[in-house]
């Protein structure tokens, strides 16, 4: 399709905007000024819309199609909660207003927002206290890294280490690096931690252990209790990542077992939609020892009931957003949690935990699984095998676009070759998980007898495979290249 | 259920295929010391319900007042066209592109914004968002400190106090040097910043216009800048890129903006947009996601994420960054809010905040007592020299739904009695004679 | 120019290339004798104005009253999927699928609404829409009076009177004789309609439930006027037919309904949903578009327009109707907001509406002097009697931001005292309790 | 693409609903209550969600597609239009609310946009008063024709006859019959209504005239003032189809000239979109003379500013609409309207009239333009000659599907053989109304060497061409057949 650049005609106009009263050399001295306009896009609103109408219908999401995307949770994304997200009492509300002491009380609907779902993230998870600023999972890892970071200064600990498993996400150890932490890397086993190699690498130099559970190939760790010992041991923190938190809701709350920290990925567990990319929101969950050192502002509820914002925290680590996160996306999460309940959380994990297994068991004689016992949200499957003729994970992931699915996750973890990560969620009714099953089974067949067609795939998509090399060497970013 | 759509005999079928006899034998490996001490939640209940509940927290946020708040976020008009369009199931639900022959769509968006972006703020790369202004500050400050392996960052006071405080929160724990040079009556001290940076500094740090809404021309410093080895980061506001000298024209290498000027609503802080820009030279240094065109194997034109080895799911603690969700929505908001107005239209916006701003200034400086903070050239924002508290003008003229500005004091010791007023498109005449009669009322 | 897109040279051009020096040459046709006379109207406004202008108006209507108003429009709740699917704009901005390669979405869910209506009905057939539910009754009226060519029409008071004014009003001219049968204490008197109907009749018009809020089964109505060659015309409240004894079991000819209960606002009166059905012996009878089910050249399924020859387009005056533009997009969301409840759903929101009524009818019985003005079952809604004017209560209530019901007395003779209140599963019990405290009040 | 039908599953449920306290045995007997349960869909939400996404994209509409559909004003529907119609102060209030006394004032918004539009309509066509009741362009004729009957009856006429142009819309003498009259066909002579066949017709019964002007070969009536003298004459009214009102805005009022009736589509010339079939809206404006007869309630403004609703019309011919219309729809008219002003109004008329006029002389080397005149805001043309090799205006059609536009309306008017009737609107830019013309003359050239190829078009749709006869013969009206 044609760029809006490409499209563009020089001096035709869109949205109309009434002429101003003024120029710019009324104001600004020319030396302020800019040499020339912006090249921008010069169109009709029609155009615009048609072209965007155009484009997005050459996406594939969740709200046209089976989207098992391993370790993304791309379950269904209700539309109430982007009617609630876009009520006029919240859209229009400018941050600093809940700053300016008069105005407060225009903004009590916001901070009741934002206290009440902090209050429901820490009985969801058994934690002390939250913030709800991070703005995305891995913001939501660094701001628990940072966490744990000030929090030894405060002890006066010398801690520089941060060990993180080999299945866990990259973001894990991007993160506590970014918060200026040294990463030990250990291997797993048996698609666990491995205590022997945990204990080998725990020192005193350890700040903290970033667990993922269910860790990346599905599996729950049944060495949790012994991790948590031994981390503690050390005077270490235990870490969260939440991105696999719809496994385990109603069924564990990582406060309870001993973790310290915790993030959540709200635009996975919490239903809110991923936008294509973002925005998210990661909430972070901390220990009652970890509390004095959350960002700041804190949301307190007074006696009289009313809510105001606290930034006298000494000990904070500071500002991690502007204002107080992505309010936007967390009022979403705040009416999925007000909509599900308790019940609804449990069962929305129970179900996902249920779908995921259902397709594993119906798969098993037809893929290599190679942990194949009970999985928690999602599994991973392996394309290996000499029947598949040389087809590997990214061609049964192409074929399946062919068919109308989003690809599961493929090459991730790294730990298992050829891997397909299969998420399936629980919001996706049992005759799509079916129908999934059946096309992805003929898939496999079909590399039996015709291994190039699966190769080839997809054919009926706008594109067919891309040059990525070509991309990465010509470097072609902008549409002036 | 709500959103789980199987049928008891559904449910029952599946547990018979796995094996299991129970839901809760799913959890075995949780073992019973595991399970949750509490688990205390509200009941579920109906949309209907969820929606009434919301409603009245909505209603209990009064946005029907008249507010001059700005201070780096700012109460533009959205045409409705953004909100329709990015809505749409195929953007909105979609994940991060990994798969580019579905993703086509968000993939061609993504690259247009980069071309847009880039040149609006006439640099030669953009990435495909970070998550707000004051991370972009941070991450183009990296930038610096990677490209130079040096430690020390000099940053002016008119930068947003924001973004300071979120600098110096970032970097707690990563051994750098952050110098503050003073602003100077609300005005950016170029040649104290001139002075500050020297063959030891990574990168210089300044805003246009900056926090008190004073443009400025940064060449002389970013040249300075470039003799001495040390990068420079600008952070800009998009509406007024339209008709400001650019960060491409002064030669910065890293420049960087909240985009939430660019069609995303207020919503009391976010979701917003981070945007970056840098040089050619600089961009395997820039984090985020990037797209590239390309061709398929038919030689069609197509678009992919590249550069990936960047990434942290590829580099892990390597990596340039640890961002992975970004704010795609929010920057193919910017794209479609740009598409819609066009250079000419977004320009008339610009002129039209400037325009209000400058008549807000006559009426409010003819106050007696009421003064501006400097007399140099200002954009859509300006400060103003009361004779009284500022808090106070604020507190008790918002009583009467009216928000006059943002007092400074908040943030700047010593300027207590100084008042931040923006202005947008979307105030009126009537509006600005409203705010110098109460104002002058109240200090008369 | 808002919406047209051209630039001057491209209007230039584009002029050149027809051959015209101006645009107004254009209109040449136009003699100078032809030309307004005036055309004072308002200049154009930005989108930015005339929303702030229209949201001014909106803000002027009193939205947030407890109101008990009914009356055969119900504020039912409305899943929010209905209005995301229903506004794309591959369904909101196509014309009537007469291409219909090119419109498979409009045409398969006409279909698929048919099919719905059809079952809640339980009748043979369903159209795509007429404009409403007034329309609708008029339309059956007249299939039966092509079907009988008999000029006589029975209809029952209890019918909403706001139909049967449409009904005189759109038969004026037509040579048509109707008959209105009185209710009895608002129920709908079977054994007068019974005697009415004869062999003169063409059609006999009830509905259910009836204007006052009572079913009932019409069943001996409908096979005395089959016996007597009279055709059978019932209008129904789609919600209750999830409960109620359906059309088809009592054997009517046609049934008719305003969907707007099926996921329609209230919207100050509309767009709403004329539904329609028949038998199908009916069928060729029946106006507006039908889709049907057919295959391609390749045998694949397909939808079209079908019984085309029915149409005014085609047949012109000896068209079954002279409808075109329907209400396609609300039958759409109809079929959306069926969807999205399924039969359960529906039901259990017919239940909650008329356990909510039954609470209400019982609270407010309790205030002394206040009585049902019938005991006959009733589902959502029922009337009742005060002891003082109807029209006094509502006045004196609304005042307070309070509508308890509509004063039948509006349209019925005699019934200045009674007052019809309406239910729906938006209600609470603490609604209910103010009303009867208000009206207790009141009468006290 | 299977039906909802087909998808559903016995016991499965969408939008939950709070079980109710009661069942039906509690307040209805059994003989009131239907014996089974209605086959509706049973679906989760997001499968209904997905159903529809994907029923969508199997549609053109103008936000996707370039829409030269002939005599239906395909043009951009705003989408501020929308957010307006979706604003709660209007979408929640019940009609009724109007009608009682005390909350009168709460629907003086409402009111007011009911007053102002007539007003505007009075002013864009020099009529004296205007209804807002008529659901759609088809009602506003029965509306008028009622108008038209009642004005004859109150002052004794005896008339039953209207008269109507061949080249009418088929809604003209459909809505006609429905007022009672009977209905006399005029032949057009060089494509304009017959002065002289007229005069023959016109006789002391006809109780009036309707006419379409500019007519459905987009031409203008040359002899309208001798028309309107004509009709006059002998005590008949009057009557204008506005369905092609977009290309007169600004350039002639109907009321100025003579007409004593119009009707709107306001889902045409005033951008509400047409949603698949409707809803519309239809509104009518009379002379002077006719004020008496319009619908009951008309709006009135009260000296103290206040509106009301006004029913004490004793010749009004009654409630055509339960209410007052579709106001969602008239309302984005009104926003449309005000948004526009009267020199937006002029120039989307004179750039509808010039976009028809470009495509007229761009093609009328390449196919037979029957009326190769300057046209009005659309023009006829005609796929004969024998270099078409048997290729026709549908096949013209069905081959422009596969480019991406929709087709333009086919065989109408019938005065015309093999009529392509092209209406492109003023929102359409030069690069898409070339890109047009490009692309069938494309398909001009590919019917003289490949007729077969545009015989058998669509290629690229969904379906390929369907038997419609089979449909018409089988009549599978319901997924239950």
């Amino acid at each position: 399709m044609k760029t809006l650049f490409a499209k563009s005609t020089p001096g035709r106009r869109g949205v109309c905007i009434a002429e101003p009263a003024c120029c710019e050399a009324d104001h600004l001295p020319a030396e302020l000024l800019r040499s020339h306009a912006p090249k921008l896009p010069e169109l009709g609103e029609l155009d615009v819309v048609r072209h965007f109408t155009q484009l997005s219908s050459l996406n594939y999401g969740v709200d046209g199609n089976f989207y098992p995307l391993g370790s993304c949770t791309m379950k269904y994304n209700p539309k109430f909660m982007e009617q609630a997200a876009a009520l006029p009492g919240f859209t229009r509300l400018h941050p600093l207003m809940a700053q300016l002491k008069g105005a407060g009380h225009f903004t009590q609907g916001a901070l009741e927002v934002m206290y009440e779902m902090e209050n429901l993230l820490c009985e969801i998870t058994g934690m002390a206290a939250y913030t709800m600023h991070p703005m995305a999972g891995a913001h939501g890892e660094l701001t628990g890294a940072m966490i744990i970071a000030a929090y030894h200064a405060d002890k006066g600990n010398r801690k520089t280490k941060v060990i993180v498993p080999d299945s866990a996400h990259g973001t894990n150890p991007a993160s506590a690096h970014i918060a200026g932490f040294e990463i030990v890397s250990i291997e797993s086993r048996d698609g666990m931690v491995d205590p022997a190699a945990l204990k080998e690498a725990l020192d005193d130099e350890v700040a903290a252990v970033m667990l993922t559970c269910p860790n990346t190939l599905g599996l729950f760790e049944r060495h949790l209790p012994e991790i948590v010992e031994m981390v503690h041991g050390v005077d270490a923190l235990l870490y969260y990542d939440g991105a696999n938190m719809n496994a385990i809701m109603g069924k564990m709350r990582v406060g309870d077992v001993g973790f310290d920290v915790v993030h959540w990925n709200l635009h996975k567990t919490l239903a809110t939609p991923h936008g294509g990319g973002g925005p998210g929101s990661g909430p972070v969950g901390v220990c009652e020892k970890l509390k004095p050192f959350l960002p700041v502002s804190r949301v307190k509820k007074l006696e009289d009931g009313r809510f105001v914002l606290d930034y006298d925290h000494p000990k904070s680590i500071g500002y991690m957003a502007p204002f107080y996160g992505n309010f936007g996306v967390y009022l979403k999460a705040y009416a999925y949690v007000l909509r599900l309940g308790g019940e609804g959380l449990t069962r929305a994990s129970e179900n996902a935990v249920l779908a995921a297994n259902y397709i594993r068991k119906r798969l098993e004689e037809h893929i290599h699984v190679p942990y194949n016992r009970i999985c928690m949200h999602e599994f991973v499957s392996s394309a290996v095998g000499e029947d598949l003729n040389g087809v590997r994970a990214l061609d049964l992931g192409k074929a399946l676009l062919d068919k109308g699915y989003h690809a599961p996750t493929v090459y991730f973890p790294l730990i298992v070759p050829e891997c397909l990560m299969i998420e399936p969620t629980e919001t996706e009714s049992k005759a799509t998980l079916d129908a999934f099953v059946d096309d992805l089974i003929d898939i496999l067949e079909l590399s039996k007898t015709d291994p190039d067609n699966v190769k080839t795939a997809p054919h009926t998509l706008p594109v067919t495979r891309l040059d990525e090399t070509r991309a990465a060497r010509q470097m072609v970013l902008t549409d002036d290249v | 259920m709500p959103y789980v759509p199987h049928t008891a005999e559904e449910t029952r079928q599946m547990l018979e295929t796995v094996g299991v006899s129970s839901m809760d034998e799913l959890f075995a490996d949780i073992g019973p010391e595991l399970r949750p001490r509490s688990f205390n939640l509200p009941h579920g209940k109906s949309e209907m319900e969820v929606m009434a509940q919301i409603e009245r927290l909505a209603a209990k946020n009064k946005v029907d007042v008249v507010s001059f708040l700005g201070a780096g976020f700012y109460d533009h008009h959205i045409p409705a066209a953004v909100d329709t369009l990015t809505s749409r199931g195929e953007f909105a639900t979609a994940y991060t592109p990994y798969q580019p022959e579905a993703s086509q769509g968000t993939l061609q968006a993504i690259f247009e914004y980069q071309t847009a972006i880039s040149r609006l703020l006439d640099m030669e790369c953009a990435n495909a968002s970070v998550y707000d202004g004051g991370s972009a500050i941070f991450e183009a400050m990296m930038m610096g400190v990677r490209a130079t392996r040096r430690k020390r960052l000099v940053i002016s006071e008119a930068l947003s106090p924001i973004y300071r405080i979120m600098l110096a929160s970032y970097t707690t724990n990563l051994g750098l040097e952050l110098v503050t040079v003073p602003h100077r009556d609300g005005n950016t001290d170029i040649e104290a910043l001139m002075a500050a940076v020297d063959d030891t500094t990574a990168a210089v740090v300044v805003q246009n216009p900056n926090f008190f809404g004073h443009a400025h021309d940064f060449t002389a410093l970013f040249d300075h800048a470039r003799e001495v080895g040390a990068k420079s980061v600008i952070s800009v506001y998009p509406i007024m890129q339209t008709l400001l000298r650019t960060p491409g024209e002064m030669g910065a290498d890293v420049a960087v903006a909240e985009g939430q000027s660019l069609g995303m609503p207020l919503s009391f802080g976010g979701p917003y947009l981070g945007i970056m820009t840098c040089t050619s030279k600089m961009v395997r240094q820039m984090p985020g996601r990037i797209v590239g065109r390309t061709v398929d194997t038919q030689g069609r034109t197509g678009y992919v994420l590249t550069l990936q080895a960047r990434e942290q799911h590829i580099r892990r603690q390597k990596a340039t960054s640890n961002i992975c969700s970004n704010q795609s929505l929010c920057a193919l908001r910017a794209l479609v809010y740009m598409s819609l107005l066009g250079p000419c239209g977004m320009k008339r916006v610009a002129l039209s905040s400037i325009e209000n701003a400058h008549y807000a200034a006559k009426r409010l400086t003819a106050i007696p007592g009421v003064s501006l903070m400097s007399d140099a050239p200002f954009c859509n924002e300006f400060a103003i020299r009361l004779p009284i508290s500022a808090y106070e003008a604020v507190d008790r003229m918002t009583e009467r739904g009216f928000v006059p500005g943002f007092p400074l004091g908040r943030y700047y010791e010593g300027l207590e009695n100084c008042l931040l007023v923006a202005c947008t498109e979307r105030h009126t005449r009537e509006d600005v004679g409203i705010l110098a009669e109460m104002l002058g009322g109240l200090i008369r």
